[in-house]
């Protein structure tokens, strides 16, 4: 039962807000909206311990039966019920945990909005949502969550919808990750139709039936298994801004700086981590498309972090960066390192939070600058925020020791002797946590050493519980990496075990460590300028960088180009050709058929008594002309 | 002891009906119209008493007389209306009611 | 006999001719008198017909009613708001039969229509027309159509009360 | 052949006799009036000035037969021929003796009725061929009079027709054998002559040529020998509402079995008629004018419900069997 209530504090809380939301005090609508995260938070605990105490380790519950499905092998049932394992375990203690974090950050640094009360009801649902994805027990359940984050995420890019960037870029997110979702969705019916269940457990259980007996999976069927892996890819990608549809995510950074943290780095974006996690049974029996998750992630990685060392935009660096770390996520899935990309996500979760709320409170002491430009100089200006982004920042090149150390060394371990992975992209990932590394720090140059290159007096919030909530999620960015996760039931044993022949090298382990420190000491020099800038008469002697290639990688490696240049204007120059719409046109031959007729009858109802009598007699006429005949 | 055929009283009866129906039809002037509806009542009359005198039935006549009171009703009803459309328009164009553009 | 019954029916084909004629110089007509004179021409020359097929009270009640007080109604209303003049504003000026061309072709289609229709029924067996008397009129409106009585009255009653209320003067009657 | 060729001779001498006498009334006329309002009267021409009328006829005769150039043609000559035709066509059907009488018509009533009501034409169309105010308002007059009247005049008869059970003033007549109808349907005989009065505007109902107020009525554009024929139409219905008024409700020729046999029916019929022709001329001298409004309002308010009453009770006491 209690698991049945999870999401359900914050559907009433998002009610009310979203009912009375004008008349509320900044008071009462920020201790409903947190009150209510507490709550879960609270519910959340316990069902951790209750799921611990059972003995399969899963919590079912089924509120009410929603409709059936038929198919030919038999009719489907899909109810409004929620399923707790490991897994989604990991998943609602991250939402949970971090959203209320975040939504007691968010209270405070929302304070002077004056839409402030639509902000939390936002944020409240959000949550509603990715608890009913991340708890669905089956997969038209975990749609709707799906698609109700896809939602919130666009209503809380264009929260300030008055600015026009805003709304270009919510619009841009949701028609983006719409693509992924139709796949998706496409992927979600052939699997219907292929199985005849959409039951989470059901289909899994299906699965490892069909492939463990002795006849094998038919041809048909491994043929749409692999089609399936592939469209449910496509939602994850859309999702989760991995190639080729991470466009969305720099661009969503226009939202509230906790919406950021929250959905765009946090919770929402792993969701098509978890989809896949989730499905991993399918992925499995499919190693081509596991191979191809691995590369995605891979080539994402590898061009996030280069993208993100030539961002001027605080919060854009965090954002590539997120896609960089998505995509190692992507990379242990792909390698069949499951438990490995969730731990992955769970510590990233928490450090990249932790960075974003800094980054927030940064930009918010700056009187909402980010351009990294006009920082410098920080760390003596603000030592909490500073002190604070530098631990979200080592966790993030995961030095040895915090908590992106042990789910990066995981990931990177497990790569080169997976049998979906291998050397190559093992290196890719050495080369990612190279660049993640040299971004950091350029980073963290930029913004807080040096001299200050604005004028403005900075004003940092003093809230107690604003800086509660970030010493909390600096600890647990921290010390995460040591919370025992044990996965084993949820997933099975790792692959790399099966193909011992594939040697790995003694020194794999110490360059994976020592890649960072690399990293660091690479830039140290290389960012000199950065870190001792000086005033030189008025101006500031440091400015971005205008060379074709760093524009180049500044705006995303030019996919929104390539993309205009590919679907947009095409699409545009369709559209012109098309003005009048040949299809409408075909549509509106009724609308023309009818109002062919209407000018007919228009012209008979003249007005004209004696025009009506002529028709009067015409119809006497041709109706005695019949009786005749 | 008349032999008038039933055929040629309908004959009769179409005729008129057919001169009031034109009457009707083309004219403008609305007293016009109301005479050739006159006409044309007439002309059903002639119909029903000829019907009437054929099946040596009364009916025939009865009918006739309904229509006499309805035809006297119509009068008292056009000629008020037509008054009116004399005060209002000056004329009695029929076309000149026509406002009802389609 | 045969003599009596020819002279009968000739004067019931002249009568009828008589009838024709002055409705076509009703509908044709323009002096407004005029065709209201030759309207009551016709409807004696129907009464005539009337009189001739056995039906002697149809046909007083004609003369009494229609040209007695109906069109007496036609012409005091002619006389007294001045109708008397063709006022068709949009009339187009020669006023010869052409004018009449449209309405005349469907009428003479629907003649043509009706008079094979009626060929075709088989109706024109002769029948021996004897004298219905009013007696058996007044029997029949006083029993089987009392209701049509009923409803002719009403239908009378109200044309007295709109032709009433329409004929006022705007200035008089308020708001209905 | 002989039937028709009879029926010929006998339309003829009624004719004959029917102008002549209506010349005649207009001496009597004058006479009386001259008497009742002692004074003298037309005693001139010939003895008591019998021949008045003769010198009056050829004094019209000889006046030029002038047609007002701003009247219309067709209708003006048309008018007076009207109304002289319709008071001669109503005496085909009056019954003036047993023998005697024109048509036999068994709708005869109707066909009175149906001639007094198309007589208005003559009235109002005069007015309006004249194309003159005062011809026009009598027109006018004459048509909105004759119209009111003509409705209770019908309905006042048909007292007579539901005692008769006939609309055939023959078969009216005869059963009026055992007793007049005046006995019965005084109420009826008395909005009869009313509306007769009325529909022969006579004095005091001649509204439409009232000449205090509209020089002549309908013909003051006539002279002549039309002029002629309107004053022939109107002494030939007072002669007309007489005779009916006989017929319907003074039996006719009919009288009671002392006096029968001292007359023929003939001459108990005309002196009838006299009787109710002086009576008109009595009414003449000695009623005043009423305006009218005043004589429209009498008809409809007074004289209709009470023709419509007397139907009722005509009818009432006929189904019990009382009449």
């Amino acid at each position: 039962m209690l698991l049945a209530s999870l999401p359900f504090y914050q559907l009433l809380s998002f009610l009310l807000l979203i009912t009375f939301g004008k008349k509320l005090s900044w008071q009462l609508a920020a201790i409903i909206s947190v009150s209510s995260m507490a709550l879960t938070v609270l519910a959340s605990t316990i069902l951790l311990f209750e799921l611990s105490a059972s003995e399969n380790q899963i919590l079912n519950v089924n509120l009410w039966h929603w409709f059936d499905l038929n198919h030919a092998l038999g009719k489907s049932q899909i109810n409004l019920s929620f399923y707790l394992d490991g897994l989604s375990a990991v998943m609602i203690s991250v939402v949970s945990g971090v959203g209320f974090l975040i939504h007691l950050f968010a209270a405070i640094y929302m304070k002077s909005d004056e839409n402030f009360a639509r902000f939390m009801a936002y944020m409240n649902l959000f949550i509603v949502a990715m608890l009913i994805l991340v708890l669905a027990d089956n997969l038209v359940l975990l749609y709707l969550g799906w698609e109700g984050v896809g939602l919130c995420s666009f209503l809380l890019i264009g929260f300030w919808y008055h600015e026009k960037n805003n709304v270009l870029a919510a619009r841009k997110a949701f028609i983006v990750t719409r693509i992924g979702d139709t796949s998706m969705a496409i992927g979600l019916l052939l699997l219907f139709n292929s199985f005849g269940e959409l039951n989470i457990a059901a289909v899994t259980t299906l699965v490892q039936q069909s492939s463990h007996s002795v006849s094998g999976l038919s041809v048909e069927q491994t043929n749409n298994i692999y089609w399936i892996a592939l469209l449910l890819l496509g939602g994850a990608v859309g999702k989760s801004a991995q190639l080729p549809l991470q466009t969305w995510l720099p661009d969503a950074m226009a939202g509230p700086t906790p919406v950021s943290a929250l959905i765009h780095a946090a919770t929402m974006v792993t969701a098509g981590v978890y989809l896949i996690a989730r499905m991993h049974d399918i992925f499995i029996l499919s190693p081509e498309v596991m191979n191809y998750i691995a590369w995605l992630g891979a080539i994402t990685l590898l061009l996030a972090g280069i993208a993100a060392l030539a961002q001027t935009d605080i919060k854009r660096v965090l954002a590539y960066s997120t896609m960089s770390q998505i995509g190692y996520m992507m990379l242990a899935l792909g390698a069949g390192a499951w438990s490995a990309g969730v731990f992955h996500l769970m510590t990233h979760a928490f450090f990249k939070a932790l960075l974003f709320l800094t980054a927030g409170a940064v930009i918010y002491a700056l009187h909402h600058q980010q351009n990294l430009f006009k920082m410098g100089g920080l760390l003596k200006k603000l030592p909490f925020e500073g002190s604070l982004f530098v631990v979200g920042l080592i966790c993030l090149m995961a030095l040895p020791g915090s908590s992106g150390f042990f789910s990066k060394e995981a990931i990177i371990a497990q790569l080169w002797s997976s049998n979906t992975a291998g050397p190559l992209l093992w290196w890719c990932a050495i080369l990612g946590a190279l660049l993640t590394s040299i971004y950091s720090c350029r980073l963290f140059f930029l913004a807080f050493m040096g001299t200050a290159r604005f004028s403005d007096k900075t004003h940092s919030e003093k809230n107690i519980l604003l800086r509660s909530a970030l010493i909390i999620l600096a600890l647990l960015s921290l010390f995460g990496g040591l919370i025992p996760l044990d996965l084993t039931l949820v997933f099975p044993t790792e692959l790399a075990a099966s193909i011992p022949e594939i040697l790995e090298p003694s020194w794999l382990h110490t360059l994976a460590i020592l890649t960072p420190f690399i990293g660091i000491l690479f830039s140290w020099f290389y960012f000199k300028k950065y870190r001792t800038s000086r005033v030189v008469g008025s101006e500031y002697n440091l400015s971005a960088s205008e060379s074709r290639l760093v524009v180049f990688c500044r705006q995303g490696l030019g996919f929104d180009s390539l993309y205009s240049l590919l679907f947009i204007k095409p699409y545009q120059w369709l559209a012109e050709k098309n003005k009048h719409d040949v299809v409408d046109q075909v549509i509106m031959l009724n609308a023309w058929y009818i109002s062919l007729w209407h000018d007919a009858l228009i012209m008979m109802q003249n007005g004209s008594l004696r025009w009506y009598l002529a028709a009067f007699g015409l119809a006497i006429m041709l109706l005695l002309g019949v009786s005749f005949l | 002891m008349t032999t008038i055929p039933l055929f040629h009283v309908l004959i009769l009866s179409s005729l008129l009906f057919l001169i009031g129906f034109v009457g009707v039809v083309a004219r403008k002037n609305t007293l016009f119209m109301l005479m050739s509806l006159e006409v044309m009542l007439n002309a059903v009359g002639v119909a029903f008493i000829g019907a009437g005198s054929v099946w040596q039935q009364a009916d025939g006549q009865v009918m006739f007389v309904l229509i006499l009171t309805l035809a006297a009703a119509e009068v008292a009803v056009g000629l008020a209306l037509l008054i009116r459309m004399q005060n209002k328009y000056r004329s009695l164009d029929i076309d000149l009611l026509n406002q009802m553009k389609g | 006999m045969f003599e009596n019954v020819a002279s009968i029916e000739g004067l019931f084909y002249f009568a009828g001719l008589v009838a024709v004629i002055a409705s076509l110089k009703v509908v044709t007509g323009n002096n407004t008198v005029h065709a209201l004179l030759y309207l009551v021409v016709s409807l004696l020359a129907v009464a005539v017909c009337f009189y001739l097929m056995g039906a002697p009270f149809a046909a007083g009640l004609e003369v009494i009613v229609y040209a007695g007080a109906i069109l007496v109604l036609f012409v005091f209303a002619v006389l007294m708001f001045g109708l008397g003049a063709d006022e068709t504003k949009n009339a187009p000026k020669s006023k010869s039969l052409a004018n009449m061309m449209g309405a005349m072709l469907l009428a003479a289609a629907l003649l043509v229509e009706i008079v094979v229709i009626i060929n075709n029924a088989e109706m024109q067996q002769s029948l021996q027309a004897n004298v219905i008397s009013s007696k058996a009129v007044g029997i029949m409106l006083y029993g089987p159509y009392l209701l049509a009585v009923e409803i002719a009255s009403f239908l009378l009653l109200s044309g007295l009360l709109a032709g009433y209320h329409y004929a006022k003067p705007d200035a008089t009657g308020g708001d209905l | 052949m002989a039937d028709i060729l009879w029926k010929l001779f006998e339309i003829t001498i009624i004719i004959a006799l029917l102008i002549p006498i209506a010349a005649m009334l207009v001496w009597v006329e004058r006479r009386m009036i001259g008497i009742w309002q002692d004074r003298h009267g037309p005693n001139r021409v010939g003895p008591f000035g019998v021949l008045q009328s003769l010198a009056d006829l050829l004094k019209i005769l000889g006046k030029e037969d002038w047609i007002p150039p701003f009247s219309d043609r067709l209708v003006f000559v048309l008018a007076p021929i009207i109304g002289a035709m319709c008071v001669l066509m109503s005496f085909a059907v009056v019954p003036f003796s047993p023998s005697i009488g024109v048509s036999d018509l068994n709708i005869g009533l109707l066909f009175f009725l149906a001639m007094a009501s198309l007589a208005v034409y003559s009235v109002v169309l005069a007015g309006w061929a004249s194309n003159s105010k005062y011809a026009l308002l009598g027109g006018m007059r004459a048509a909105a009079q004759t119209v009111s009247y003509e409705v209770f005049m019908g309905l006042s008869v048909m007292g007579v027709v539901l005692l008769t059970g006939s609309f055939n003033l023959r078969e009216i007549v005869l059963a009026q054998t055992n007793g007049w109808l005046i006995q019965s349907q005084f109420v009826g005989f008395f909005i009869f002559l009313v509306a007769g009065i009325a529909e022969s505007h006579r004095l005091p109902f001649d509204l439409p040529e009232a000449e205090t107020e509209l020089t002549a009525g309908f013909h003051t554009e006539y002279s002549g020998l039309k002029f002629a024929l309107f004053f022939l139409g109107e002494y030939l219905g007072v002669t007309l509402i007489s005779a009916m008024s006989v017929v319907l409700f003074f039996g006719g020729w009919l009288m009671p079995e002392p006096f029968a046999s001292w007359l023929p029916p003939l001459l108990w019929f005309i002196i009838k008629i006299m009787f109710f022709v002086m009576f008109f001329i009595l009414l003449r001298t000695s009623l005043p004018r009423p305006r009218f409004d005043q004589l429209l309002k009498f008809g409809w308010v007074v004289m209709l419900p009470l023709a419509l009453l007397n139907l009722l009770v005509t009818a009432v006491l006929r189904l019990t069997g009382v009449l």
